[in-house]
């Protein structure tokens, strides 16, 4: 047992393969400096030097295709974003170039290329700095995506995605980096495109995406309480996406709530739901609810970033709906409060 | 001569006065947003807006407190919005990052580095076509220049003529790093120079100079019909984002905020008046303008916040029901 | 009776509102060269001149900046991509910009921006020009996004686009182009966000966006000849996504397949498949079917080609699996080619 | 030196040949894949990859039948990719637009406009850090420079001292549009030479004339380390997609492609050759080029289409299961 944060892991995960292969390198806007992108690169440049951790000029589109470009000639490549707003920049090498690169040369080429992307709240971080979009990238034939939600998943996401020979975009919630868990110390991989249970239960599935599994822990710790058992589940990768752990959950639960980090229409809670429905055809006992963002632009103002945001009190008053319960006291429960861990300015 | 100088000192102070009260707020915690604060950028931007009229246009980063107030002076909406109250214009939904006030001529921040340079070209384009005859002036950091967008819409503005000011506003930083470390070439107006763009350059804290600088590249405006690249250097007082100093980690150096401290635009504009004997002026001034302030403070605090349902508002015109 | 082809309905649509409100203009690149895109503002430049329609350099980010600043300022942009591929180059301006501006203004400015991208085949586009990229669209909130698939829609539907205070993307497919249909003179608009019923049935719903309606009309009309009574219903606006009309069909007819012009996996097809399986609960009778395309990037040779792409024969064939019929004989049949519309060389 | 020159030739020949048998076959309809035809450019493509070695690398765009013989003179890929053929390397994935074949350094095409630029900036890169020694060039026309991403390339190379030829192939059009109502500036070149880049330009279509300055672009990146920025001027021959001519219908005159076409490349290298007395040689040459492209339009012909099944393949590498 060694408890470390998640944060710490996706660091772990980068030091002992950059140190196992020369040829990967991490670059982006912030990552070299003190605060190394929310903490996670800090430490590589004194350890691997400034030519295999270096800073950029703001100039995503080009710092994307450079990764390509790089990747194809033998190198291994890890960009990152302090918010995938930022990729959006990107979007076309991603869609036109890094995803059908190694198609378009008749597998002659490899693009190992990783691109970690941070989502999540900060203080007031508004419209331009609040987007998800993994399921834009989900959509796209030839890229991987993936989700690591536990300081374990971290690492071993990572450690996996570095070693894949292909384009992996890895979606990291900020409030993920302070979870704390035990991480193996020596280097591992987690396969890309398995799902996770988080906790087992009976009565009801709740397939959650990225911080939403945390949401929907404490929702089922909470609901345990009042003799209800929730079983959730994480995909983990949503491309490829792997649904046999969900629909066996769903099959025995006969319930599905579907807590995505993200807005609900079009989203990835939308391709989950439409395979739940085809695939447990007949064996739901109710529609699978879904929970998300407000289908808005995120505000500014904290009363209605709260409006704007779901989390486990949403996704507690779902599952007594779905199950026909009075709504339980929630006096005296304390959730997770964003406040309590920092304040400002970012 | 006089009354220029008062008014822009008047400016210069009022943003000072405003983020100096920021920097003491802000612990309160009541004002959930991101502070890209302006400290020491005050000459520029009241240089610039004060050769603007009134209808004139600006578009600003997240980096636009001083922008903001210099052009509108709007200090009720300001610190309404800063505590995202209902009785600002945005009803919180900004914040710190997303200024504006249309009707006062600052037409939107972005806190997309450059993503804002082409919307203000459009917007100038706009003003053509309808001869209404409003300049349209835009700001952007030392970092904007690294995006293609910068390229695009710089390309764009000179081909069609359209009399855009690119206002580079050049600490010498993007967040922590240098410009050293992000550009390929020794002079950006050396490289802007070669476009049909007019390109004028100051290092001045004298928001005077600045001003008319600015009038030199209206005229030249007119006379050539080219857009104008104006380049100028300031110095960032305190860190990225937020509000205190960070001198103590080490990427750059107090000596260097110490020299250009010296010259301070609120100080030098300041002692260019006392020497003209302006000192009670200044006084009255001042506090007309503390007391300003302080009462935007006051109903910003009192304002009560939006009800919930306006996070369901403004996203579209006429159609609020379909979201 | 007036019958002319999609391709004039949308020029006649611009032509009309530019002679109506001169603040309209229309800018892209190809627009006012002698090809027009694919035809579609053929003339413009003639009757308006270079002012109100004109050629860009190849900026798409910038460019559509700009239409974002003209229309704050009380302009109507109308901007025009040959290609929905390189809008891509944009996304960061529909995405952070152009679909929170308004709101970021508290409801000061009004965005009056049309932009018109043209999806489909052609002569081997393969996969850098070939996508479709709506449902990434319909997922930003702030956006409206409108696939016109008859000539009276394309001239409808791009008024009323042209009309709104908002920003609305329009995605048409060019082989839509070249149909033909009856469409009023005067200037008219449909409503953005209301579905058409193209064929009644009731057997099975269709639900089709875009060209897939082409083919599933088609499917409709030979399974006629077996007894099998389709219902088409085409949304024709994906955001916002109106879904009466789709659920009152499914729940008459229980079966519903849909056939969309792009990637399955994440794609519009989930979102209207969770909607429905939602909505008609316990009263659909089988699974939908989704048809799109094949989840690879786009190949070039023809033969591939035409293994990515779904048409009437693979909805025929999807329906009479629903409905456990026997595979009909399809000899003597003529479906839709395209190498009878035209060879090369794009 | 005839050698060189008869070397040169034979890839000026082969590049020509192979575009005067795809107009002849296109119409026969078994080509289904877009032709951006290069006539008019070979001596630009000749003369670059002449001065690389083998393993030396370049990118190309749509635009690149010329520039993917001259690299790799690989008649037989090129042939059956167009006729979408199994025996491809790519087997019809691509078509022409999409050429490759990095063992002989074509490392690939794109058609998005300007979209592989900063790929071959980090494929330089790779080679920089791999000290493998391999050179890079990336050819693009005069469009793409309207893009951002070249910008940002262009200063990222500068930035990075990235060994990088930047080869503008400068035809005047892009599709039917030309520069004047693209560009807001005079010169490329003289933008391009305040970043931290070696420039050359030149206007010859003569292919030794073009190999010795890169030669010289060579040498001079040894020396200072900067990337060059090739500008060479050509004239397109054809319609911009597509096999005709097109001077019928009036963006451009008949008479500027009369002056071009007196000093076409093919023609002018040939008349050099001539007049040292080499006819027989040419013949010999061009018989055998003849030859070999008959032979790989007749494999090219013969070869069977891949698989359905192929449509799925080669998405992920070692994970041909997951798509
Ligand atoms: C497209 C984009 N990339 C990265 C960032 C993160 N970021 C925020 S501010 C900043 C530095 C910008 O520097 P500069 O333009 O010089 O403005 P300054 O902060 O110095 O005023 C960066 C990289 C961003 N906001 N947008
Ligand atoms: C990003 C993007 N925008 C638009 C197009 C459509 N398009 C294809 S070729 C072309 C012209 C390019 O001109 P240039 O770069 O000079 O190359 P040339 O065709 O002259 O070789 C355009 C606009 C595209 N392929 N990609
Ligand atoms: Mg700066
Ligand atoms: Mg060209």
């Amino acid at each position: 047992m060694r408890n470390i944060t998640y944060c710490e892991a996706l660091n772990e995960a980068m030091l002992q393969e950059m140190e196992r292969d020369s040829n990967i390198f991490v670059y982006g806007i912030g990552v070299p400096d003190h605060v190394g992108v929310f903490g996670s690169t800090v430490g590589l440049l004194k350890k691997f030097g400034k030519e295999r951790c270096f800073d950029t000029p703001i100039s995503e589109d080009a710092m994307t295709g450079f990764g390509l470009g790089a990747a194809i000639n033998k190198m291994r490549p890890i960009h990152v974003h302090i918010r995938v707003d930022f990729l959006l920049l990107a979007i076309n090498q991603l869609a036109n170039m890094i995803s059908c690169y190694r198609y378009g040369t008749g597998g002659t080429l490899k693009v190992p290329l990783v691109i970690r992307a941070v989502v999540g709240r900060g203080w007031g971080q508004s419209f331009q700095h609040s987007k998800s979009m993994f399921s834009t990238f989900a959509h796209i034939p030839g890229l991987k995506v993936v989700l690591p939600t536990t300081p374990k998943d971290a690492k071993g996401l990572l450690i996996a995605a570095i070693r894949d020979d292909n384009p992996v975009i890895l979606i990291e919630h900020r409030w993920l980096y302070w979870q704390v868990g035990d991480v193996p110390e020596e280097p591992y991989s987690i396969p890309i495109g398995e799902a996770n249970i988080l906790k087992k239960g009976k009565d009801i599935t709740i397939v959650a995406t990225s911080w939403m599994n945390v949401e929907a822990v404490k929702a089922a710790d909470v609901l345990e309480k009042i003799g209800i058992s929730v079983e959730v589940v994480d995909p983990r990768t949503i491309a490829p996406l792997n649904d046999e752990i969900i629909i066996k959950s769903v099959k025995k639960t006969g319930h599905c709530i579907i807590a995505d980090n993200d807005w609900v229409d079009f989203g990835v809670s939308a391709e989950i739901a439409t395979k739940i429905y085809e695939k447990c055809f007949g064996v739901l006992k109710s529609p699978i609810e879904r929970i998300g963002f407000a289908h808005t632009p995120c505000p500014t103002a904290r009363h209605l970033e709260n409006c704007f945001y779901p989390n486990a009190v949403t996704i507690i008053r779902s599952v007594e709906k779905k199950l026909g319960l009075e709504p339980m006291d929630l006096t005296g429960e304390s959730f997770y409060s964003h406040e309590n861990r920092f304040k400002g300015p970012f | 001569m006089s009354n220029l100088s008062m008014d822009i000192y008047r400016k210069l102070y009022l943003i000072r006065k405003s983020e100096e009260e920021i920097r003491r707020l802000y612990p309160e915690n009541e004002m959930k947003t991101p502070m890209h604060m302006s400290m020491g950028e005050e000459a520029i931007v009241v240089g610039v807006c004060h050769a603007l009229s009134h209808d004139d246009q600006v578009f600003g980063t997240y980096r636009s407190h001083a922008l903001y107030l210099a052009k509108t002076e709007n200090t009720d909406n300001f610190f309404a919005e800063m505590c995202g109250k209902v009785s600002s214009m945005q009803k919180g939904k900004s914040g710190s990052m997303h200024l504006c006030d249309p009707n006062r001529g600052f037409m939107g921040a972005s806190a997309i580095v450059a993503s804002h340079i082409s919307v203000a070209v459009g917007a100038a384009f706009a003003n053509l076509r309808l001869k209404n005859k409003k300049m349209v002036a835009v700001f952007f950091g030392d970092g904007a220049i690294e995006e293609g967008t910068f390229w695009e819409s710089l390309n764009l503005a000179c081909l069609m003529k359209i009399p855009v000011l690119f206002v580079c506003e050049d600490n010498g930083l993007a967040v922590h790093t240098s410009e050293s470390e992000r550009h390929g070439y020794d002079s950006i107006t050396d490289i802007v120079g070669k476009f049909k763009c007019n390109v004028l350059k100051e290092e001045s804290t004298d928001a005077e100079t600045i001003y008319k600088l600015v009038l030199k590249a209206i005229k030249l405006n007119e006379e050539n019909q080219m857009p104008c690249f104006l380049h100028l250097k300031y110095y960032r007082y305190l860190e990225h984002v937020g509000i205190n100093e960070d001198f103590n980690i080490g990427y750059r150096s107090k000596n260097e905020y110490i020299d250009w401290a010296k010259r301070d635009p609120i100080k030098l504009q300041k002692s260019k008046l006392l020497a003209l004997g302006y000192g009670k002026e200044l006084e009255i001034i001042e506090l007309q303008i503390d007391k300003k302030i302080e009462k935007s403070i006051f109903l910003a605090k009192k304002a009560p916040f939006a009800d919930e349902s306006e996070l369901y508002k403004d996203i579209f015109s006429d159609n609020e029901a379909v979201i």
